[in-house]
């Protein structure tokens, strides 16, 4: 791809998750929806830029404010959305929701929510591939985990990059500080200068990058998941950026101090205005770029509205797959 | 007040009165007050005393401890109860272990929002307390009313030992009741109470099952001329085996309910309870009610036919009398 | 051949036929071949498939997790038990959830060294069947003999969910008889079976105190004119009630032993379900003995009085059987 | 103190440790113990300079190989030798055994086994002194806890030390990279160049010394406590050494290999030569030293030799210290 229409694709990616985003929080205040809602305003530009940069293959563990990451990884409109409504349709099947979707044959992990407990898997699968021989030495397939300034503080984020590194394992990590942890500023959860420090604590490589700069999260996260590519090891990439929404659509975020507002704009207003400057996006390509963004939404929601509930009574309450354990028995 | 309320009264008269007391926990420091806003407001009364934890709960559990030993009173709050399976050992190996092998007692008290609400998902809707309650050196409370939320909260404070305690998501909104917090009488931390008299059957049950339990006896009575006694465990580790015991003597049949799994923990326990010790006043055998053996699921209607409720109890009560 | 050396065999013919198949934990490659030599050798036959993993439980689990899912069988060993509460999330909220969640069994073994020996103290003895047993989604296993401890090892990996492996510490090396490991007759790893008949009654086992029960049985015969029959679970979770109330109902009476401790877990369910599938069968209470309610002592004639073994065996049954 | 006599100190302490380890590998040998023995030959130097700064009010986790940091920190060979006994004495009664031993109300933590669970309940010590307004600025109690190569990889280690930099509470974290966990080997539990880097990562102090050399260990270490002390908040130090024994008695270490042997040498041995050359020893104070120390140890395992087992038929089998929970209730 030309460099251009990859900068397009990308703004494209960034408008369908907001939109998708939006349309979900709309869905949720029109009592259509479950559970909570979160999502990644402000932050589609580094977490899209990771998908942009993954092929099949590869893997992507996102976490809760990763639509764009999902949809430039695969993901369609109608799974994210018949997932936060619970359809029995896709692929959680209504057993889990909202951001828990996911698919292992994909290679897109269905999170559980304990923060730092998707990276270790993201790790066992690498390590897995190169047993099996499965990795083409210099062309990798990566894993790429996304984390925040909060999660980065457990004790299951520590070993799986630590245990990553050890192995030189293609992982990249995807560390969105968004300057809080729910309500927590970043001053209670980490005392470093900045996150990307703890990278030579490991052993890996560390790079920054201005999360409301899309061009910037392409170029930096391109680079690690090249480098992890090329077989250089696990790489970190820690971007500066700001949640522009609540945790979830229930908390208001009213404990964001305007200090904090004023110094991160939306990544979303600064690329459309760059590449209308540039001339890369003009009135009308915008307007159809949003057209199609708010049509695959409504198309994805119509349909995931229209499908049907889980059948109770036909739920199979089985956690076990081996369904007569009596008689299992090795060949 | 609502059963939120009274956890909140309660942590602000703790905090006034005794200097020991400190709370650590994500998100609980004010303007914000907690995920379920247990702690709104105490932050700025009682400042440098609610303080915001990294997400790190072995460490916050870890260090509440090591305040302990050193003689404070520290309260921790896990954000949903299904994240303190990441303090598991600092809980049942450091908390639960002090006292036997150093003689000084671990005086901790950590408040485990537990239980379902629909939507909420396989890892926000957990009841822990089988897996809290195998190891030796832990009480594990769950109070079901408004005014337990209050007396047992201050009760675990002032044990001497680590006490887990089970504070129900849905009752925190949904819970309300008049009580007098002044009022001396309430039964202390270890105690079972009969919340409904009754002579058919026993319907043994604890935190939010309890409600359950209380509308089922109420629909038997009514609908069916049952009498059931409803005992609510309040605590399920250790167990109150004298009151379970003479309920069960006076009814001669029993259920056991719970929105916990179904293998081990205080279902199991009491079952085997009845029939080791009570097996000459059953008349039929223990009923055990408790979730399906699955993850909890998402959706709301599966959550629904995820775990017992009132109509579940009823029949197994029906069933129960005609054996 | 030892328990120990039929674990070893088991691992080495697994790594030989099945490419899938790696181990990975704390010490095991060679030449030092694992804490407890069950690894001894095999690194050095099976290049880059036995590898030492850093002191991180949870990530060891989450990287046999991600393995597994991308269709490898990996085995993981803990060092000790003890040591898996702090993987214990990996465990029960990934591995465990995985299959309801997303229809994909995650097929992993987790390898852990139980129980206790003298001198082993409060944190290289325990029991983890309890706390691995609530969470709906793993199978929990604990072969008692040498035999079982190769062809369950070997089912296990067979077996498309999370396997736990509970290996005995005591029977490492203390527990030693032939058996053919070409035999094509054992039972499926969910199967529990009669290790001894007998009529009078029933005592039900598991791991290492299976050991206990048949010298208990042998003693109540020669001693006692007592025949007891002898149920060894091997599969805790889930549990084999059929041939448990097979049992039952033809002794009458019943003793659930374990090694662990008291409060829930296996012997409350095998109580609880005899109490309530089996109570037509019950002519006395069923009985049940485990470890007393403390950490384990470090002391080896506390320890020693601090789990149940024949003689507690013998005492309780010639009680039972004068009900 | 003189300098001088400080540096005897330290060499008495590092003797007396290597004294007391030897004979407690010969109880072993002899049968006499229970459990199984940890010993700490050739890592005295750092474990000692550390106990050597602390002072009554302070606390120290120790692990496995800290004999040496005990004694100077106050425990008394009696202690350490009825625990490894097993005696009904001391303070862990029986009930848990040999480096398991430790008292609350001295500061002296008594470890469990899990590695990293020992850090955090330091720093909710040191936490708890803060709150309760107990410590005195620029003139901080301090809390010291021992980690090794390995334990380093711990979810606890890491959620402990994070905590205590946000806290900026004075714990010292000593680091003993003795090339070995138990059998594995550095380069399998972790991948940066030398684990000082992870004091950046945490936003804290880092140190390095050379565990072999019992002055630097005693500057090294002893400036790191003053820092802490002085409210510069939590400090690093980490060693480089070799552990001159098996991870237990019951080890032969066969794994080691030669060239990392001739990497390292006996900071005991060392700091003999280094005091005799400059004449702080003679071999007269030497030999004085030595006797010194054996007898110490010798006359405590003669009286702990003849202290009683537990009593089994008056143990006290209760895990709560409130008896009866049916009448706990608040004033
Ligand atoms: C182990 C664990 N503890 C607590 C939680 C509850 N929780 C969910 S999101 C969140 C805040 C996460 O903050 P951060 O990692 O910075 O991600 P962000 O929400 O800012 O994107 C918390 C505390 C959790 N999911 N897992
Ligand atoms: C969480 C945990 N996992 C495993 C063990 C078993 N274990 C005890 S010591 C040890 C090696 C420790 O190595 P290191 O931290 O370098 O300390 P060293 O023995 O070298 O002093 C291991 C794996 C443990 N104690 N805790
Ligand atoms: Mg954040
Ligand atoms: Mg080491």
């Amino acid at each position: 791809m030309t460099q251009q229409a990859d900068r397009i694709a990308l703004f494209r990616i960034m408008v369908l998750a907001r939109t998708c985003d939006d349309r979900m929080a709309k869905l949720k205040a029109q009592n259509e929806v479950p559970g909570s809602v979160f999502v990644g305003r402000g932050q589609e530009a580094f977490s899209a830029a990771a998908g942009m940069r993954l092929r099949p293959g590869d893997l992507f563990a996102p976490l809760i404010r990763d639509q764009a990451g999902r949809f430039a990884f695969g993901e369609t409109p109608l799974d994210a959305i018949r997932t936060v409504l619970g359809r029995r349709t896709g692929p959680m099947r209504g057993r889990d929701g909202n951001v828990h979707r996911g698919d292992w044959a994909a290679g897109l992990l269905p999170m559980i929510s304990h923060l730092g407990a998707m990276v270790s898997p993201v790790v066992g699968t690498l390590l897995a591939r190169r047993l099996a021989g499965k990795q083409t030495a210099g062309d990798l397939s990566v894993g790429v985990a996304s984390i925040g300034d909060g999660g980065m503080n457990t004790g299951a984020l520590h070993e799986a990059v630590n245990a990553a590194a050890v192995e030189r394992l293609p992982l990249v990590l995807l560390v969105a500080d968004n300057q809080y942890a729910y309500s927590t500023t970043s001053d209670r959860t980490y005392a470093c200068a900045h996150l990307v420090e703890r990278a030579i604590g490991y052993g890996i490589a560390g790079y920054r990058c201005d999360g409301t700069d899309a061009d910037a999260c392409l170029e930096t996260v391109g680079a690690a998941i090249t480098a992890a590519r090329a077989g250089k090891g696990p790489q970190m990439v820690v971007a500066d950026l700001l949640r522009l929404a609540g945790h979830g659509t229930h908390d208001d975020a009213s404990y964001v101090g305007e200090d904090v507002k004023s110094r991160f704009g939306d990544c979303l207003q600064f690329y459309e205005r760059t590449l209308m400057q540039q001339g890369v996006l003009t009135a009308e390509s915008l307007a159809a770029i949003r057209d199609e963004a708010r049509k695959q939404v409504e198309d994805a929601v119509q349909q995931a509205l229209g499908e049907p509930q889980p059948d109770v009574a036909a739920e199979e309450w089985w956690a076990r797959s081996e369904r007569d354990l009596v008689n299992v028995r090795s060949a | 007040m609502k059963y939120l309320e009274a956890i909140r009264l309660a942590l602000s008269e703790l905090l006034a009165s005794d200097q020991r007391v400190f709370i650590y926990g994500q998100d609980i420091a004010g303007p914000f007050g907690g995920a379920f806003k247990a702690t709104k407001g105490l932050s700025e009364r009682f400042p440098g005393r609610v303080l915001n934890s990294p997400i790190s709960e072995d460490a916050m559990t870890g260090i509440a401890i090591g305040a302990a030993m050193d003689g404070m009173r520290p309260i921790v709050e896990y954000q949903f109860a299904d994240f303190a399976s990441v303090a598991f050992n600092q809980l049942v190996n450091h908390a639960g272990t002090l006292y036997y092998r150093t003689g000084r007692p671990c005086p901790i008290v950590a408040r485990l929002p537990v239980g379902g609400t629909p939507g909420g998902g396989p890892f926000h809707c957990q009841m822990p307390e089988t897996w809290l309650s195998n190891h030796p050196g832990l009480v594990v409370v769950a109070p079901a009313t408004v005014a337990d939320a209050y007396f047992m909260l201050k009760d675990a404070v002032a044990c001497r030992d680590p006490v887990c305690f089970l504070e129900h998501k849905y009752l925190y909104y949904h819970l309300e009741a008049e009580f007098d917090p002044q009022s001396a009488e309430h039964p202390g931390l270890g105690r079972a109470v009969v919340r409904r008299p009754g002579d058919d059957l026993t319907i043994v049950a604890y935190s939010g099952m309890v409600h359950h339990a209380i509308a089922a006896a109420a629909q038997l009575e009514s609908e069916h001329g049952l009498s059931a006694e409803v005992v609510d465990l309040r605590c399920v580790r250790p167990l109150d085996e004298e009151t379970i015991l003479a309920s069960l003597s006076r009814t001669g049949r029993i259920i056991i309910a719970s929105e916990g799994w179904p293998f081990g923990g205080p279902t199991a326990e009491v079952a085997a309870l009845v029939a080791e010790k009570g097996f000459q006043f059953l008349d039929a055998p223990p009923v055990r009610l408790a979730a399906r053996d699955t993850p909890i699921p998402f959706h709301p209607e599966l959550f629904m036919a995820h775990h017992p409720d009132d109509h579940a109890i009823v029949q197994a009560a029906l069933d129960l009398a005609r054996y």
